[in-house]
């Protein structure tokens, strides 16, 4: 069972089930800000591994939820970039709930998109050239449509170095425990010391984000401590 | 001439033709009026349906073409080596949702709306065919949109034809009753 | 089965098949007799005969095909003289630009070089008269080279009024270099 709701959680703030902290978020029991977000993203991906099983439905609820409540918390920690977009709780909890409704309504279209497709995969159409007397005739009537540039700058596409390669595909490899184990040879390396960016390296943005789970739960173990002596200046993470 | 006078070369023009052709280049062709062509096409369209015939009127993509009748699709397989496209996943499904309502829309906004990337599923409708870059956002991002290869394959007279949008729209019982799902562990704790 | 319960399915594969068809490729696919089959066209044809149809069952070298009827020769000409020009997506305008650059080109070079399988592209733009299949690659596999109505669309006077290359990408290059750093760059795009 993958299901988010049967998810336990134990944090500073809040023990319980997951469904029941949304519940207390919604009656605004607890604020948002005060929820350790990665802690329940370590957690589902804990439970992930021990349960074994994708229930992807399930996942797909669980990443649209944390996906709302990461954007939600970020503007309620970060106000005053968009002053008319200052969220008070009750409109956190009323945009998560908005957030939801809003993915379901794709979700139910898709189910009916599927079921069209397939009913249509069984209306064949015909595709055979026009008899050969006809299509001469469309070389007569040919005009030009088409910018020859078109080609040429495709063309160009096709010869420059391609884009870092897409991961995407090998993305659910990536878990806290691997990262964690990135980290740990990279403070070896550096002598205990490592730059906070540099951890980062040029992952992609899934990879990236576990890598900052991973950094917070070698804080939260007492391996690592995080330095950082100037405001926005460069931040050290020391092994301990 | 009369509706039924304009039936074989409808049929022959329309067989003849690989792409849906609108009623207003088969009038062209057949240089008679567009609204006799409409006759024409709606009563070639009932004489199909009538029975004892292998294929069908379709308005699809902005025009029409006749289609193979559903139950030969089998042994027309056999015949013809060809086997039914992979359905669409999930992912795909939600994304050319998506897409299709909201067009031209940008990447960014498909993986706020799914809360997870959408790259891969938004790479496999573009190698399908189902959708295309279609110019950028204000903020540059590229956008996407449906193709009339998409349109064919979903049996879309157009965009107009899409399943009415509004069925989807959350009832305010839905709201309520997902509020009260979120809450519900909430009441049952507080007993 | 009578002949005339085979006549839909019979007429469907007709039309699906763009190639004349054996008696024995049909009652293999629809799972009858070949001697029903034999029965069900011959009644199909005296049906189609009879008039207000837009097809008839031809007999050639292979088997049964359908065609459309001579009376609608004029106005298909006009219909299909004008060859439609929808915008070209992404994928056929790459596809496009590889066959008109390195032709002949065989399809598995494209697939090389674009990093992504083109079979449908290369089939809409075979289709639409753009490309053709002109000899096979000393491997066996078909090539493709751009058409004299490629060269009319595009308002090319010849191949060699393509614009330069060079023009797109910093060094020139001749053709066997492009060729080879194409395919280096889409073996990149592939790893």
């Amino acid at each position: 069972m993958t299901s988010a709701s049967q998810l336990e959680l134990d944090l500073d703030v809040f023990q319980g089930p997951f469904d029941l902290l949304l519940a207390v978020l919604l009656r605004e029991e607890i604020s948002l800000a005060e929820v350790e977000l990665g802690q329940i993203v370590l957690a589902y991906v804990d439970h992930l591994d021990e349960t074994g099983e994708m229930d992807l439905e399930a996942v797909t609820e669980f990443l649209v939820l944390i996906a709302a409540l990461l954007e939600l918390k970020s503007r309620l920690l970060l106000p005053g970039q968009e002053d008319d977009l200052e969220l008070g709780p009750q409109e956190a909890a009323d945009e998560l709930l908005a957030r939801m409704l809003e993915y379901r309504r794709y979700r139910d279209a898709a189910a009916v998109f599927e079921r069209i497709f397939e009913r249509e995969a069984g209306v064949l159409y015909r595709s055979a050239p026009p008899p050969p007397e006809l299509r001469r005739a469309a070389l007569d009537a040919a005009v030009q449509a088409y910018e020859p540039d078109r080609l040429g700058s495709a063309l160009g596409e096709l010869l420059a170095p391609p884009p870092d390669p897409d991961t995407a595909h090998i993305r659910a490899t990536v878990s806290v425990q691997r990262r964690l184990g990135v980290i740990r040879e990279a403070l070896r390396e550096g002598s205990g010391v490592l730059d906070f960016d540099a951890a980062f390296g040029r992952e992609d943005r899934f990879t990236q984000a576990v890598t900052l789970f991973a950094l917070l739960e070698l804080h939260r173990r007492g391996e690592a401590t995080w330095a950082q002596k100037d405001t926005f200046g460069p931040i050290e993470v020391r092994g301990g | 001439m009369s509706a039924n006078g304009l039936h074989p070369s409808l049929e022959a023009l329309l067989f003849l033709s690989s792409d849906p052709v609108s009623a207003a280049q088969l009038a062209e062709a057949l240089e008679v009026e567009e609204e006799d062509v409409a006759a024409a096409l709606e009563s070639l369209e009932s004489d199909l349906e009538r029975g004892g015939r292998g294929v069908r009127l379709r308005r699809v993509a902005g025009g029409y073409t006749l289609a193979a009748v559903p139950e030969a699709e089998d042994a027309a397989r056999r015949l013809l080596a060809k086997p039914r496209t992979p359905p669409l996943t999930h992912a795909q499904a939600e994304v050319l949702a998506i897409v299709a309502y909201l067009q031209p829309v940008a990447r960014p906004e498909i993986a706020r709306i799914r809360g997870v990337s959408s790259d891969s599923a938004v790479a496999s409708l573009t190698e399908r065919g189902m959708i295309e870059e279609r110019g950028r956002s204000r903020f540059g991002a590229v956008t996407y949109a449906t193709t009339t290869l998409f349109e064919r394959l979903f049996g879309l007279s157009g965009l107009d034809a899409l399943p009415d949008p509004a069925q989807f729209d959350p009832t305010p019982e839905d709201e309520r009753e997902l509020r009260e799902r979120l809450l519900k562990a909430g009441e049952q704790r507080s007993e």
